[in-house]
Order: C-alpha cells, then sequence, then structure tokens
C-alpha cells in the first residue's frame, strides 16, 4: 500500500486518502513544483564556472543538483528564485534576471 | 484453567500488561494511577517482562512518546488519570488522527478544581470527543479483561485507534477483590504479535506521519476517522465473542441485568453498576420491576442498541459520575436521551449526577433513584429531569 | 573533520527533497540539507519535527519533501516524540524485530520557538534521560509561523509583533536564553552551536559528531529568516558571517562537557555591523537610541568573555 | 450483607491498617470466600486517621461503596476513640475490637451508648514483646479473625505462616514474632469470647 500521490488531488473522495493522512513513500515534494513562485531567475554561466560549489550548499531548495562534483543546470521546477546562490558565487557565473523564465 | 486471585484493579491491569509485553511504555505518576506504572517496573526490574519503559518529565510527554514508538512500529501503551489525561488532550487527538492504535490505561479520577483526587469520570469524560474507543470497567475483572482485549480490538485493520480503557479510581483501582486470570501464554496468543504493516523503522519504505493538511483534505480525513470509530464497534463484539471462548465470560457493548421486563431501568458506567445490581436483586425481591443497563463502550457510543434496549420501559434514570456545565445534564445524559430522541424512543429519561469527587453511592441511594423513577411513572409526580444524588 | 570537502560532501543525495513550501531564501532549509548530509549513506532515518513553518511547508499532504521517515506529532514535543521512536527501536532491535544490519539515526528539528520555550519542558526530558537522538534547533529568533512573535531566543531591542518598537517600547525588552549552554548543563554527549559559513564545514562537523556520538545530542543552529529579520534576501550568508565575526552568535562545542571554540574571529567587529543590515533593528540607528547599542555591544561582549572563559577551562 | 460480613478498620496512616484490610481480605480469599479490602483515601500523610474495610461473602460481592453498617470495627489506635466515632453505625449483633492496654470497661465510657460487644487487645505489649517493635497490625489481624470467626483459627494460622514465609523468606525470626503476635492475640480475644459466652449462657 504505498503511496501513489498521483492518485490524490484536492477532488479525491475520502475513500481515497490515505489512512491518518500518512504518506507511504519519501521525496514526494518533487512533484509540487515550486519553480511556480519564481519573480527573479537565476540564470548560469557555465563558461565563466569554476565548479567551486559554493552555490550548492546554500541553495533552500536544493535546486542546483550535483553530480560527480560538479554542478548542473538550475531545477527551474523548483528553484523560488531567492538569489542566494548569485551573491556566493565568486565568479559571476550566476545572473538573476527578473521574471519567471526558465534560464531563457 | 482459570487462576483465582485477589488483587486491586490497578494489580489486575499491571499483570496484564505484564501478560501482554508491550514493546513501549512511557509514563509518568498521578494518583491513583501511580501504582500501574511503578508495578510494571518492577516486573521489569525482576525481569519478568521486558517493555521499554520510559519515565517522561509529564503526560505530555508520556502521550507524545507514545506516539512516536507507536509510529514506529512498536506496541505501546502509557497509564494516567485525571490531570495527567488533561495534559494529554491535544496529544489524544493526535493519536487518533494519526490512527494510532495504542492503548491507555485510566483510572478514573475528578478534574480540578479543587484539587481532588477521588474517583469521578470527569477525567474520560472530557476525552470524550478525542476520537478514541473508550471502555469502563465495574471491577477489577473487567478492567482486566478490557485491557487483554484492547490491542486485538485497536489494531484491527478495520480500527486502526486508540483505545482507552477505564477503571474507577480507588474503588476498583485500589480495591482488593477476588479475579480470575488466564494463563500467560494464552494471553499471547489471544493479543498475538503486533505486525504493522507500515512503520517509521521500516528500512527502505520510509513513511510520514502527522501532515500539515489543507481544508480540501482534512475534512475528509475526520469522516475516515468517524468511519474507524464505527468500525470499531463490530469489531469489539469479535473481539468479545473470541474472549468469551477464552475466558467463559462474555462482554457486549453493555450488560443487561434483569432488564428483560423491567419498568425502571438505571444506565451507569462503572464500579456504581455492581451497588445498583444490588439494589436491583433486593428490589426484585419485593417484586419491584428494575433493571440495570451497564455501558461498558461510551465510544463508539450504542445510541441504537440503546435505544432498543430501553424502548420497553418506563422509565430510565441516567446516571452521570460527571457534571458538564451545560445546564442541561451530564455527558451521558446527552447522548442518552439524543439517542432516544433520534431513535423516537419516548420514555421517563431522568438524568442524575452522582458520585462527584469521590461522593459515594449506596445500595440505599440506587434504591432512591428506582422509587423515584417509580414515583413519577404510577403516581405522575413531577420529579427534576436533572438532579443531584446526596448532595447537601 | 579534516578531510571535509564541500565538492565530495555535496554529492551525496539529498534527504530533504525540493518542493517543500518554505519561504525563498529561508535559512532553515540551509541547515536541514546540511545536517543531513552528514548521515552515512547508509544510515535510515527518522525525522522528528515540532510545529512550525519547516513542518508545515516540508509535509503539507500528500507531499512530504523527506526522504527519510518522519514524524510530526505537536509543537511542544518533538524531545517526547522522538524518545518514543528511539525507544522503539532499541524495544524492536531487542526483540528482533529489525534486521540487524539496518541502522536508525534519530534526528528532530524545531524551530526557536518549539525548542526554547514551548518545547523547552520536553527537550529537557529527553536530553536528560539519555536518547541517543540529536536534536536540532534551527534559531530563527522568533516565532517566524505565526507571524514574527518574540520568543525567549529573539534578541534584545528586536523589533518584533509582540514587542513592537513604539514611543514606549525599544523592542524586545530581555536578552536571548542562551540554551546550548543550558542543555549542555544537562550533561549531555554533545552540544553544538553553528551557523552557515561559505564551505559548511562548521556546520558539518557538527552535525556528524552529533548523529555518530552516542547519547542525547544538541544542536544549535542560526538560521536567519529574511521575512522576520527584515535584511535582503539574498544576502543570508553575509548576515551570518557578521554574526560570528561581531561574536554575536559564537560558534563552540560542548564535546562530553569539554567546551571548545570551533571559530575566532581575526578582529571581532562591532555589533553595529550585524545589526545594521536588518530591519528589526533599524530603531537602534535613530539619533538619540546610541546607548542601547551601547547595552547591545555591552551584553554581547559579557557572553563572549564568559564563552572564552569556559573554552579555557 | 446477606451470607458475608462487613468490617471497618479505623488506624492512622503509617500503622498499618490498611495493611491490616489488606491481609485479612488474603487470608479470606485463601479460605475460599469472596472479598473485598479497600482504604478510603484521601491526601493524608503519616498519623492521620485513616478507614479501611473489608466484606468477605460466600457470594460475590459487587457493591463499590464504603461500609455504614459494620458488623465489626477494629480500632488500630486507641488515641482515636476521642476524635472518631468509631462505633457509628456498628450493628448491635456486631462487636469493637480496640487496641488498648485498658479493660474492656475502662474504654467502654469512652464508647458512648454502644451496647453491643467491645474487646480490648494490647496489641503494643504484644507486637514489643513478640517482634520488638510496635506492629500492631498483626495482632489486631488475629483479634479480627477471632471475634469475626470468618475462619477457624488452624486454618488462619496455617495461611497466615504461609504468607509470612512467603514475605519473609531470609528473616526467620520476623516469621516466628509474627506468628507469636498472632496467636496471643487470639488467645486474650479468645479468652473474652468465652467469658461473653459463659456470662449470657
Amino acid at each position: 500500500m504505498r503511496t501513489d500521490i498521483t492518485k490524490i488531488n484536492e477532488k479525491s473522495p475520502h475513500t481515497e486518502l490515505t489512512e491518518g493522512l500518512m504518506v507511504f513513500a519519501g521525496g514526494t515534494s518533487r512533484l509540487f513544483h515550486t519553480g511556480e513562485w519564481r519573480t527573479n531567475t537565476p540564470v548560469f554561466h557555465e563558461d565563466l564556472c569554476k565548479q567551486c560549489l559554493l552555490c550548492a550548499p546554500v541553495c533552500p531548495d536544493g535546486s542546483i543538483p550535483v553530480k560527480d562534483s560538479k554542478r548542473g543546470a538550475f531545477d527551474y521546477d523548483h528553484c523560488k528564485g531567492c538569489g542566494i546562490c548569485e551573491r556566493v558565487c565568486p565568479f559571476g557565473a550566476i545572473e538573476m534576471k527578473e521574471g519567471n523564465t526558465n534560464g531563457n | 484453567m482459570a487462576i483465582k486471585e485477589r488483587m486491586s484493579g490497578n494489580e489486575a491491569v499491571a499483570y496484564a500488561i505484564r501478560q501482554v509485553n508491550p514493546d513501549v511504555m512511557p509514563a509518568f505518576p498521578i494518583t491513583p494511577s501511580t501504582e500501574i506504572p511503578q508495578m510494571v517496573s518492577t516486573y521489569i526490574a525482576n525481569g519478568e517482562m521486558d517493555t521499554e519503559f520510559i519515565p517522561v518529565e509529564s503526560e505530555h510527554s508520556s502521550m507524545s512518546a507514545a506516539i512516536g514508538a507507536e509510529a514506529a512500529g512498536a506496541r505501546s501503551l502509557t497509564a494516567t488519570s485525571s490531570a495527567g489525561l488533561a495534559l494529554m488532550w491535544e496529544e489524544l487527538l493526535l493519536a487518533a488522527s494519526n490512527r494510532m492504535p495504542l492503548a491507555l490505561t485510566l483510572v478514573n479520577r475528578t478534574l480540578s478544581g479543587p484539587i481532588n483526587i477521588n474517583c469521578d469520570h470527569s477525567d474520560g469524560m472530557g476525552a470524550r470527543d478525542t476520537g478514541w474507543i473508550q471502555i469502563y470497567a465495574e471491577n477489577n475483572q473487567e478492567a482486566y479483561d478490557n485491557f487483554i482485549q484492547a490491542y486485538p480490538i485497536a489494531e484491527d485493520a478495520r480500527v486502526h485507534l486508540p483505545i482507552m480503557v477505564c477503571q474507577d479510581g480507588f474503588i476498583t483501582s485500589h480495591a482488593v477483590e477476588n479475579i480470575e486470570l488466564l494463563e500467560d501464554e494464552l494471553v499471547k496468543d489471544f493479543v498475538g504479535e503486533y505486525e504493522p504493516e507500515e512503520y517509521l523503522l521500516n528500512p527502505g519504505k520510509p513513511i510520514a506521519v502527522g501532515p500539515y493538511s489543507i481544508s480540501n483534505y482534512a475534512m475528509e480525513a475526520k469522516k475516515n476517522q468517524e468511519i474507524a470509530l464505527e468500525n470499531s464497534k463490530e469489531v469489539i463484539l469479535e473481539v468479545a465473542e473470541k474472549f468469551k471462548k477464552l475466558s467463559g465470560r462474555g462482554f457486549g457493548l453493555f450488560e443487561e441485568y434483569r432488564t428483560e421486563d423491567a419498568d425502571y431501568i438505571m444506565l451507569l458506567m462503572g464500579s456504581a453498576a455492581g451497588t445498583a445490581k444490588q439494589a436491583v436483586d433486593e428490589m426484585r425481591e419485593q417484586g419491584k420491576k428494575v433493571g440495570v443497563l451497564k455501558l461498558r463502550v461510551f465510544r463508539p457510543f450504542p445510541a441504537k442498541e440503546i435505544a432498543e434496549a430501553l424502548k420497553n420501559c418506563k422509565a430510565v434514570a441516567i446516571m452521570d459520575r460527571c457534571e458538564s456545565y451545560n445546564g442541561n445534564g451530564g455527558p451521558l445524559g446527552s447522548e442518552v436521551t439524543a439517542g432516544l430522541f433520534r431513535h423516537k424512543v419516548m420514555i421517563e429519561a431522568v438524568n442524575y449526577i452522582y458520585g462527584l469527587a469521590g461522593r459515594d453511592f449506596t445500595v440505599s441511594d440506587a434504591v432512591h433513584v428506582f422509587e423515584e423513577l417509580a414515583d413519577a411513572v404510577e403516581n405522575g409526580k413531577e420529579v427534576e429531569q436533572f438532579q443531584y444524588i446526596r448532595l447537601r | 573533520m579534516s578531510d571535509y570537502s564541500l565538492k565530495n560532501i555535496m554529492n551525496k543525495p539529498e534527504r530533504l527533497a525540493p518542493g517543500h513550501r518554505m519561504c525563498a531564501g529561508c535559512g532553515a532549509t540551509i541547515a536541514v540539507r546540511a545536517v543531513l548530509r552528514a548521515l552515512h549513506e547508509d544510515d535510515h532515518a527518522v525525522i522528528g519535527n515540532a510545529t512550525g513553518c519547516l513542518e508545515v511547508s516540508s509535509f503539507m499532504y500528500p507531499y512530504t519533501a523527506w526522504e527519510d521517515s518522519y514524524i510530526h506529532n505537536a509543537f511542544e514535543n518533538a524531545g517526547a516524540t522522538l524518545s518514543g521512536v528511539e525507544t522503539a527501536y532499541n524495544a524492536l532491535k531487542k526483540r528482533g524485530k529489525l534486521p540487524e544490519d539496518e541502522n536508525f539515526k534519530f534526528i528532530t528539528f524545531g524551530g526557536d520557538g518549539g525548542t526554547y520555550d514551548i518545547g523547552f519542558q520536553s527537550l529537557s526530558g529527553a536530553m536528560e534521560r539519555g536518547h541517543d537522538m540529536v536534536y536540532v534547533c534551527y534559531d530563527n529568533g522568533a516565532y517566524m509561523n505565526t507571524g514574527i512573535q518574540r520568543s525567549s531566543a529573539t534578541p534584545m531591542y528586536a523589533d518584533t509583533t509582540t514587542t513592537p518598537v513604539g514611543k514606549q517600547s525599544d523592542g524586545k525588552m530581555q536578552n536571548r536564553k542562551d540554551l546550548a549552554s543550558i542543555i549542555a548543563d544537562h550533561d549531555v554527549a554533545y552540544v553544538g552551536q553553528t551557523t552557515f559559513t561559505s564551505d559548511f564545514k562548521d556546520l558539518h562537523s557538527k552535525a556528524n559528531k552529533a548523529i555518530y556520538t552516542e547519547g542525547p545530542c544538541f544542536l544549535n543552529i542560526m538560521t536567519p529568516c529574511p521575512r522576520g529579520w527584515r535584511y535582503d534576501t539574498p544576502d543570508i550568508m553575509k548576515i551570518c558571517k557578521l554574526a560570528i565575526d561581531t561574536c554575536y552568535w559564537p560558534m563552540f562545542e560542548v564535546d562530553h562537557g569539554k567546551w571548545k571554540l570551533t571559530y575566532e574571529p581575526k578582529k571581532k567587529l562591532p555589533i553595529e555591523d550585524f545589526l545594521r543590515p536588518q530591519g528589526r533593528f533599524k530603531h537602534l540607528f535613530k539619533k538619540g537610541n546610541e546607548d542601547l547599542i551601547v547595552q547591545f555591544q555591552e551584553e554581547v561582549d559579557r557572553r563572549w568573555e564568559d564563552l572564552l572563559y569556559k573554552c579555557a577551562r | 450483607m446477606k451470607n458475608g460480613i462487613e468490617i471497618r478498620w479505623h488506624g492512622r496512616g503509617g500503622q498499618g491498617a490498611k495493611t491490616a484490610a489488606l491481609l485479612l481480605a488474603d487470608v479470606a480469599f485463601k479460605t475460599g470466600q469472596n472479598v473485598q479490602g479497600f482504604p478510603e483515601y484521601g491526601p493524608e500523610r503519616m498519623g492521620a486517621p485513616i478507614t479501611a474495610y473489608n466484606r468477605i461473602s460466600s457470594d460475590t460481592i459487587r457493591v463499590h461503596s464504603n461500609i455504614y453498617h459494620p458488623d465489626y470495627v477494629v480500632v488500630v489506635d486507641e488515641t482515636l476513640l476521642a476524635s472518631v466515632d468509631v462505633t457509628a453505625g456498628l450493628k448491635k449483633t456486631g462487636a469493637i475490637i480496640i487496641n488498648t492496654p485498658k479493660s474492656k470497661e475502662e474504654v467502654m465510657d469512652e464508647l458512648e451508648d454502644y451496647e453491643g460487644r467491645v474487646y480490648t487487645v494490647d496489641a503494643r505489649k504484644i507486637s514489643v514483646e513478640t517482634l520488638g517493635k510496635n506492629f500492631p497490625n498483626s495482632p489486631m489481624l488475629a483479634a479480627a479473625v477471632a471475634v469475626s470467626n470468618i475462619m477457624p483459627r488452624d486454618k488462619f494460622i496455617h495461611e497466615m505462616r504461609a504468607s509470612y514465609e512467603h514475605k519473609f523468606a531470609k528473616k526467620p525470626e520476623v516469621i516466628d514474632g509474627n506468628m507469636k503476635a498472632l496467636e496471643r492475640a487470639y488467645d486474650v480475644v479468645e479468652e473474652a469470647i468465652e467469658e461473653y459466652n459463659q456470662m449470657s449462657a
């Protein structure tokens, strides 16, 4: 009875909700796209990045994925555009742009 | 083979806890339930059981820890009385809404103020809308029997709700009386192992408990909880049936004592029921048609079944060991009359408040109540519909 | 921790999934991510959480941001709740109901309201009883979830919605409670006070010790709240740096009773540097309020000296 | 009560009146009877007057109220006579047993109008002489059993020995002392009963 939350929505009848509103799964929030909240968007200039990774831990939303000790593209599904990453980047590799864009 | 013993209600419950040997018991002392964690601790100290005991710093924490332990996959329980239950109140609601089948053995004691350590049902009644199953005992035997049935009821997949097993403070908790105990192995088999399907400590299968819920889900969740409580009614009866096979002692949602042809019935809970039965026997010898309906299961409230049981009598005395300060009666008075009305049983129903904060209730008090009912019905005497017994 | 490398540590899979509803720029989730990175990848965890911003935002049905098992119970009982979970673990292990080779760690998060104030008794009880768990306070210095009401962690003179600055008020009248010291006085296994530094080494090291030291451990992490503190949201790391360089928020640990400073600024900055960027202290910079800053500085100095004394013993 | 007796105990907190009531329930249970033993509870501490009760019957006992018309009253501390109405509701056909060095006649003056039987037992003396300490509850328990006649003496002695042997397995001197205390108190009361019987004969 692991929870498939794609089957639960705000119109679900009571019989389709989980017991005690428990969720029998981890990390289901990934399906909720907080990127929609963004009013400013960080843009990643890969050419300027020296992979120091100072930006990755300061992201409140875990939206700077790291793989093999290298950061990847912003997770625009979840990035709220707070701008902390831009301020900590010593190399100007992150630029905040107005509006909710996907880095374009 | 039943083991014939004599012990107090608290000893009986502690004995049952030892037999069930739950996984975790957080508890905090409060009179008159203190003996239960004391005795359990002693059993543990002597190696007679191996429950993990948590000596918490308050009752709020005992219920909180019990919820944590139960969510983690451990069979859990605690014990308390009076103010201890009141301090748990928020957590009682959470135990139920999180659907935790844990047990609480409540030794009923009045709530402050004034501070007083003696029995009434104001603690249990105060928790009546928290979503718990509540079962009340007349004596040490029932306190023992009810506790043994607690987990099979609470843990049933149709239920998954916490259960409160109640007995009267001092009156039964501290009174030594005869009792028949079951052998350890029989109890263990009856209660079985706790094997939850989902729990916090299931490696690789994480769960999340206790969400914030927006309105779109919260109302539906509450309805599901209500359905589970309704379901518990049939489970309580099924478990009682199995228990009868084991012990020979039968239980229902309530017990009807000499009510089949009774004109006047006294409806009450707990230790006073025995006193009322004694009055019934004495009055029956004089040809008076009286009987007792002893409510065992207060939650879920068996309104329909009570209405059915009372429909042929002329009058019922609804006995509350609790004041609810609504100007209209006690909790039982309100709920029973509502049940009668809804099921169109229009009989005289007088609500008596008795035994608050340890005020005694005697056989002659019960006789007086029956006589007053008879006077009202047979002589048309007007009876105050909501009154106190033994009030100076 | 001498082999700490941010680049390696950041390779670990995230245990706090995105999609939670915390404010943009929230410090609390930065702290949570950092604490959880200290867990060994193979270890499981049960996360507890007191009611607060973090809880209502990270588990809004049916979305849980937690990759590990998670339990929220109420506001004031995160300590007790996790006590129960940890005890259940011991009970079930003892009875052979859990696999021998699977390890669980127990970490609970609470804001300063749920930790310093309403959850204080529950926390104290859990620490005193010696449960093998870590209680992490994300201290943003007020009840932010309900709208910036003062807590006993709120610094003196802060403008909050229950200590508003007005003609007759300079903000909060009392100094903040020193909870890390109070918990250290419980004789617990480990206490660490920290906040964010650019490489997160201090926080990581303390979280690692707290999680992998047997017994009750406590972390007090200053997590700025842009909404309550009213600084420019992207400046969070600068705020943290100023907090430690002014010695407003000293970083130290108490390992089995042994006090140790883990950071000492080369040059201790005046407290104004920390206060100035924050809207909650704006009134201190009005003409005529100079003495308030002097008092604030005196309190910072007094506590810093006291800490140096403790660490020198 | 029908087919049974009701006993009320008066003592002071810490003297063992409650324990005596529970012991009486215990020993009566062992002889196959239905029993009830319960104290009346309050927040009292050592020294305050306390009351405890017993019901003993061949029938199942269902009543859960205090006892207002006891068959027997046991007073573990004679100083209570000055402050507590110890004979309240006591049946005329019953008896009161008082721990006192005084004679029956001397204490009767303090009992106002009570017309039933009165027994006195110097439990302190018996206890000090047999146990070396003042534990009046053992002798008073024996006296209560002797007066109420709820079981034969030999049965009572047998059960009490078994109980003490269980409780004080490592202290044989305590067992012997207690047994002597029981026997001596029993003797005193039996003698007095004999007197009553002769007088009424």
